[in-house]
């Protein structure tokens, strides 16, 4: 099973967290504005959700990449890039929908997240259970129970 | 199956990989005009202002070819396609082809006026002409037309050293990209950057007796010792033209949405053709590095019986000048006008942007000094996705915390100050 | 490789070595799956004369051919390895979805070899095939093991034991998820015996037919032809217990350990309205268009919120009748069982077997430390507990009947088994037929699945004296629909004077039963009814894309059979074992005793179908050689 | 007037034909886990419930496909994936709120029922018509008549 970062959006409460650790570990900085995953936010609402590269198989940004630097890895399946190539043009940050793309202006390059060679540090210390690792068929089959279980509140009261 | 494919820009390169990808033996046969590899033509000024190394604007070496099994003939030019036979004719012989791909490019225009042809006139298309403007070592500049690549230019110059001057002959920078508002920062970043910006100027001439000397428009005369003519391209079709394959009137090559030419089992793709615009639908001239590696897919995928459909180009304009972003999609106002459409803008003196939207969709974007978010609003002018949908979903917080990146756009379009 | 996953997945606990053999089209078309793979497996693989508990024996999961597929019923895996009880072959078939998964993981069979250093359990996903240690699992009850085991493993099928398979019960079972399992002859003693506490599989390849739109067809006519099976409407509603109340009538029941023949308050205690009052839903196995299964709960008294799939003759008849238990006791006692990792059928016997001699007086209350009595739920749980858990009498009564009833001097009449293996609910002096015969020529002991005539019909009972005929009992057009070679048809019913030949029908739905365990079809009275060879080889040709005849997949079924008794002459089966216990001969159940001379007369005839010697048993060298078996 | 699968979670048995049927028909391969109708079962409480798309009419897949690969189809009312523009960001996996939709990695693109273009297969094959594909007004009007029926069962009483 292929393990991804699945988001619960209903359980994030906006702490960012997850963008201070993200940002520390790859680029050693104490710095949201570097972190792959990104929390958008709307105060008013109290709504916040993470939002993170979602390897896409037929990736945006790799169409966009004036340098072709961006190419699908064929054992992990992520999204990675020729980090030495990037010639910081930003032109997949503005194609990608899920803010995936982070511009490091340390280094003038862009990055995304490489889910910290399998263990993610985000799920780590996210206090609210928003962010999990897991294969995607199990987060739907998760999801199918819940709804189950919605419907049979219904058909047996007992069970 | 034998492919062949005229161009080695990015257009051909990103067919011959995709034809690649999902058939290990198909033949594939390339002709590059230029001896180069494959390099990228957006990275050329990032190379004159020094930010990369030569080495890094190529994108493959010679080997890479051969590690692909692509047989690629260097520096030779098709002279002539021979739709009967389906073979291809170069100076060298001729080649059979089951499909052929034309990705012939474009080239810059130079304006006939006098003077243009003393040495120190240059344009920036390719690295020869690059190379060529770094052996001149240029001090005093102009850069006449203030599209992307004179903006680029301008800065690159500047930043290498040499005293810039920009030349635009409308009345503000980046007219087709940015409307007045954007431009006036845009302005105000290049003259900051010492950039001498001159709007509403007509070029007339350039003097000098083999040397460019000074720069002659409607207002004054401009002492300098280089000129870069960034005025537009033109399509490289003549060799299309002559194997009668029908051209469009706006002047590229005619496909339709599988970039199937008017002749049987040629494809076109990349800056030669005319693409479908995904917002009017009217066929357009679409001359950016995303739109053509996605022609070129798609008319690989369909070369190869997959039959693909191209959604249609969206004019993206993405800038970095001076750490600043400004990014433009779409329609501007003028692009617009006869027609209704609101906008919606805002900004401080951090960051600006501007939502055009023509009834119910959105159609336009552009920013200053934004980066995070817009690529929701790329999806929903994709996507063709109404207003009225978006704030649907967008008001009901239960369902945008299923379509999360409905709120990014949300805040773009809905909120009074947004929270960037 | 179409309809097969095409590989053996071979594990050995001593070394930690995995294997992963191919399938050869060969092996695939003589043994076809299932119980043929299983046979094949451990007839080469097995030394001769071995202690079943040792580290040379070897357990081994075959998956039915058509299991993957939506062919109705297709869902039966089986388990085989030597017996501990029988110490021939022992084998024993699960429906629900192991073998689904563990197909859809790539992998036809699986093979287990040697024995742990300590308790593991093995994990199997896809090609990531792992040991793991279950130190953690180890002494847990099956349902609790499962419960952890599911929340680490989402959407994993789970085959384990309980603690009788640990604690080395002979009659211990494989639990195949909480409700099903591979009961009879004491494989959970051998998965214990290699301190493998479960096998956890995840399959998400699943299987490639050859012809889908083909198999759509040939499935939809399954599904019709089982569905116009006289008996699949009542089976949808009531399953197996139906046939409970003409057991009753008969007084062909296994009744306080087989001294009566029925029980008064049998009626009360068994039938539909039982059905009725404790279930509402019914549960299917994968692929299954007749869901027997019931869902039970009760819902006050004694034993309230008991949750249980299973409302089955069997569990009610070894319970209800051999114990004497009343329902909702007997249905305790199945959780029990499915709990602790038990065979229902043996740990009824066992249990009546000691209460018999309780009542006279061969063991007393000194030595099992209670009161034992027909009917006494708490009594038959305590000992239930004790045998599990090896304590007291339960070391004993842990061996199984046979061996018990040596330490007791007097014992051996009570102690009811063929060959080692306790018989359940049917007793032959009640009503002979096919089916009781076939308690006897069954290569796995005392046992009433491998063979049944597929056309019984349960409203007669003429016991006609000579034993080698029993009533037809259907009009015409029953018999024209039977699939079966027209020849062999003419040969074993005689309509005219609606008679059955015992003997060759005996062969004839042997091989058929042993054909549905290696395809993996449930062998339910609707589906043997109406799925005969045609169709089953239609779907195999379809499924796979190896072209087979009806006439094929019965001659493999054959041969299957035939290597299996060769299995077991090697391990020392002689044809004075292939006898029922003296009770049966000597003690009248109202009124009948069956006729030793005339059932060893029934054997002959029954050797002679087969093609064996009809004094040793033997296959004879010409059938070997019909069935390629000679070399 | 559109049809809609409706489900009686009373009725299922949990067999799984319906599974193994509709993968074998969209994919050629039998595997409940390429199966678009999927049964939930949980064998503590002993209950079956099939799950497969809603419909909905205004479907948050639909939304947050960021290339327009999901469709509705005006006319059955089934909503398609188009696999040649699938990205396969697998953001509708995570949209649904039913945990219908589902992703095929090998293909690299998400998957879910599509009606079988009017003729759902897995309502043919299920045999204790768990799974009907009726009209709207229809499959509520079963529902109002089981009430209906309870109503008067507790008149009589």
């Amino acid at each position: 099973m292929n393990k991804r970062l699945i988001i619960h959006a209903e359980k994030c409460n906006g702490c960012g967290i997850c963008e201070l650790v993200c940002a520390l570990s790859h680029s050693k900085q104490w710095h949201p504005s570097l972190s792959c995953i990104k929390i958008t936010a709307d105060e008013e609402r109290h709504l916040y959700f993470p939002t993170v590269c979602a390897q896409c198989i037929e990736p945006l940004c790799s169409t966009a990449c004036l340098m072709n630097v961006i190419q699908k890895d064929v054992e992990t399946g992520l999204t990675v890039r020729d980090e030495l190539s990037c010639i910081g043009c930003r032109a997949c940050e503005t194609t990608c929908p899920f803010s995936g793309c982070t511009y490091d202006y340390i280094d003038g390059k862009v990055v995304n997240c490489n889910l910290c060679q399998g263990d993610p540090v985000c799920v780590k210390y996210c206090p609210n259970g928003a962010l999990e690792f897991a294969s995607i068929e199990g987060a739907a089959a998760f999801k199918r129970h819940d709804s189950a279980r919605y419907r049979l509140i219904e058909i047996f009261p007992e069970g | 199956m034998r492919f062949v494919i005229i161009g080695n820009g990015a257009a051909g390169n990103a067919a011959a990989e995709t034809i690649r990808k999902y058939d290990e033996n198909a033949e594939i046969i390339m002709f590059s005009s230029e001896a180069f590899p494959e390099y990228s033509a957006c990275a050329l000024p990032d190379y004159i202002s020094g930010w990369i190394p030569r080495s890094h604007l190529f994108l493959k070496d010679y080997d890479d070819y051969k590690h692909k099994q692509i047989k690629i003939e260097w520096g030779q030019s098709v002279t002539e396609i021979d739709t009967v036979n389906k073979q291809v004719i170069t100076e060298k012989g001729m080649t059979k082809y089951d499909k052929l791909i034309i990705a012939s490019g474009s080239r810059a225009f130079i304006p006939p006026i006098n003077g243009v042809n003393l040495s120190g006139n240059f344009v920036i298309k390719s690295v020869s002409d690059v190379d060529r403007i770094i052996e001149h070592e240029p001090s005093q500049v102009v850069v006449v037309g203030s599209g992307n690549i004179g903006v680029e230019a301008a800065e690159a110059l500047e930043i290498r050293g040499c005293k810039v001057t920009l030349i635009e002959l409308l009345g503000r920078v980046m007219p087709k990209a940015f409307d007045a508002k954007a431009s006036a920062l845009l302005y105000k970043i290049l003259t900051n950057n010492n950039i001498r910006v001159l709007t509403d100027e007509k070029v007339l001439e350039v003097k000098g007796l083999k040397q460019v000397e000074e720069l002659v428009t409607n207002r004054r005369n401009i002492p300098c010792d280089t000129v870069i003519w960034t005025v537009g391209v033109r399509q490289n079709v003549e060799l299309a033209q002559k194997s009668g394959i029908s051209i469009g009137k706006l002047g590229g090559i005619k496909v339709n949405s599988r970039m199937e030419t008017s002749q049987q089992d040629i494809y076109a793709c990349g800056d030669c053709i005319e693409s479908i615009d995904l917002l009017t639908g009217q066929p357009a001239l679409s001359l950016l590095w995303p739109n053509a590696k996605r022609q070129a897919q798609v008319a690989a995928l369909n070369c190869l019986g997959k039959p693909t459909e191209y959604e249609g180009s969206v004019n993206i304009i993405v800038e970095e000048i001076y750490d600043t972003l400004c990014v433009s999609i779409g329609f501007t106002e003028e692009m617009l006008s006869g027609r209704d459409f609101q906008v919606i803008e805002n900004g401080n003196e951090r960051f600006y942007y501007r939502i055009v939207i023509s009834n119910g969709l959105i159609v336009g974007w552009q920013s200053i000094g934004i980066s995070n978010g817009i690529g929701t609003i790329l999806a929903l002018i994709k996507t063709r996705t109404p207003i009225a949908e978006v704030k649907r979903v967008w008001q009901n917080s239960d369902l945008v915390a299923k379509v999360p990146w409905y709120l990014t756009a949300g805040n773009f379009l809905f909120h009074e100050f947004s929270s960037i | 490789m179409y309809g097969y996953a095409g590989k053996i997945l071979d594990v050995n606990l001593s070394t930690g070595q995995i294997l992963k053999k191919g399938i050869s089209p060969q092996l695939a078309k003589q043994y076809l799956g299932g119980i043929g793979f299983n046979a094949r497996i451990l007839y080469d693989e097995i030394p001769v004369g071995i202690d079943p508990l040792s580290e040379e024996n070897v357990l081994v999961f075959g998956v039915g051919t058509l299991v993957g597929s939506p062919f109705p019923t297709a869902s039966r895996t089986e388990a085989s390895a030597k017996s501990p009880m029988t110490e021939l072959y022992g084998t024993s078939n699960s429906g629900a979805f192991f073998g689904t998964q563990l197909k859809g993981a790539g992998y036809d069979a699986l093979v287990i070899k040697g024995r742990a250093l300590n308790p593991v359990y093995l994990y199997i996903e896809d090609d990531k095939v792992e040991i793991r240690d279950a130190g953690a699992l180890w002494g847990k009850d099956s349902w609790e093991t499962i419960n952890i085991l599911k929340s680490h493993h989402y959407g994993a099928e789970i085959a384990l034991i309980g603690p009788a398979g640990e604690n080395l019960v002979r009659f211990a079972s494989i639990e195949n998820g909480y409700h099903d399992g591979w009961g009879r002859t004491g494989l959970g003693a051998v998965m214990g015996s290699k301190l493998l506490k479960a096998i956890v599989v995840r399959g998400s390849k699943g299987i490639r037919p050859k012809d889908p739109q083909a198999l759509l067809k040939t499935v939809k006519e399954g599904q019709d032809l089982i569905k116009s099976a006289s008996s699949y409407k009542v089976f949808t509603e009531y399953g197996t217990l139906n046939a409970s109340i003409p057991y009753g009538r008969f007084g062909a029941l296994s009744a306080h350990n087989f001294t009566k023949g029925t029980l008064p308050d049998w009626s009360e205690k068994a039938g539909r309205q039982v059905i009725d009052k404790y279930s509402d839903r019914h549960i299917a196995c994968q692929s299954c268009i007749i869901a027997c299964g019931h869902w039970v709960e009760i819902k006050e008294g004694k034993y309230k919120g008991l949750k249980v799939k299973d409302l089955e003759i069997t569990p009610t008849v070894s319970f209800a009748a051999t114990v004497g238990l009343n329902t909702e006791a007997t249905i305790k006692a199945t959780e029990l069982c499915q709990k602790y990792g038990v065979d229902i059928v043996s740990a009824g016997g066992v249990i009546g077997f000691a209460i018999e001699l309780f009542k006279k007086g061969i063991i007393t209350r000194e030595d099992v430390g209670y009161e034992l009595d027909w009917g006494d739920d708490d009594a038959a749980f305590n000992l239930l507990e004790d045998i599990i858990h090896v304590k007291g009498i339960g070391k004993i009564l842990a061996q199984g009947t046979k061996r018990a009833a040596e330490y007791f001097t007097g014992a051996d009449k009570s102690a009811i088994h063929v060959k080692g293996l306790e018989i359940p609910m049917i007793d032959p002096r009640g009503r002979w037929s096919t089916w009781t015969l076939g308690m006897l020529t069954n290569i796995r002991g005392g046992d009433h699945l491998r063979c049944r005539n597929p056309v019984e019909n349960l409203r007669y009972n003429e016991n006609k004296h000579d034993y080698t005929k029993e009533r037809f009992g259907f009009k015409k057009p029953m018999y024209d629909k039977l699939d079966m070679p027209e020849d062999l048809k003419a040969k074993i019913i005689d309509l005219e004077n609606d008679i059955v030949d015992i003997a060759q029908m005996s062969k004839w739905a042997e091989d058929l039963i042993n054909l549905y365990n290696a395809v993996g079809v449930c062998i339910r009275p609707p589906v043997m009814e109406k799925v005969g060879p045609t169709i089953l080889a239609q779907a195999y040709s379809d499924f796979t894309g190896i072209k087979v005849s009806a006439a094929d997949l019965m001659l493999a079924a054959e041969r299957i059979w035939n290597l299996i008794k060769l299995f077991n002459l090697r391990e020392g089966e002689e044809v004075k074992d292939i006898t029922f216990p003296r009770r049966f001969y000597e003690e009248a159940v109202n009124g009948k005793v069956l006729d030793e001379d005339k059932i060893k007369n029934v054997l002959k005839k029954y050797y002679e179908a087969r093609g064996w010697d009809a004094d040793t048993s033997r296959p004879k060298s010409e059938t070997l050689a019909r069935l390629g078996l000679d070399t | 007037m559109n049809n809609v699968i409706f489900i009686d979670y009373h009725k299922c048995v949990g067999c799984g034909t319906c599974e193994m049927i509709c993968s074998m028909v969209h994919e050629g391969i039998c595997s409940s886990l390429l199966s678009r109708i999927r049964i939930v079962r949980d064998q503590v409480n002993g209950y079956n419930v099939p799950i497969t798309c809603a419909l909905c009419e205004k479907a948050p897949c639909i939304n947050i496909c960021p290339v327009k690969a999901i469709n509705k189809d005006s006319g059955t009312g089934a909503i398609t994936i188009q696999d040649s523009k699938c990205i396969g960001c697998r953001q509708c996996v995570q949209a649904c709120p039913f945990g219908h939709m589902n992703f095929n990695f090998n293909k690299g693109v998400a998957f879910k029922c599509d009606l079988c273009e009017g003729d759902p297969q897995c309502v043919k094959f299920c045999w204790t018509n768990a799974i009907n594909y009726i009209p709207v007004e229809l499959a509520i009007g079963t529902k109002r008549f089981e009430v209906a029926s309870r109503i008067v069962e507790y008149e009589n009483a």
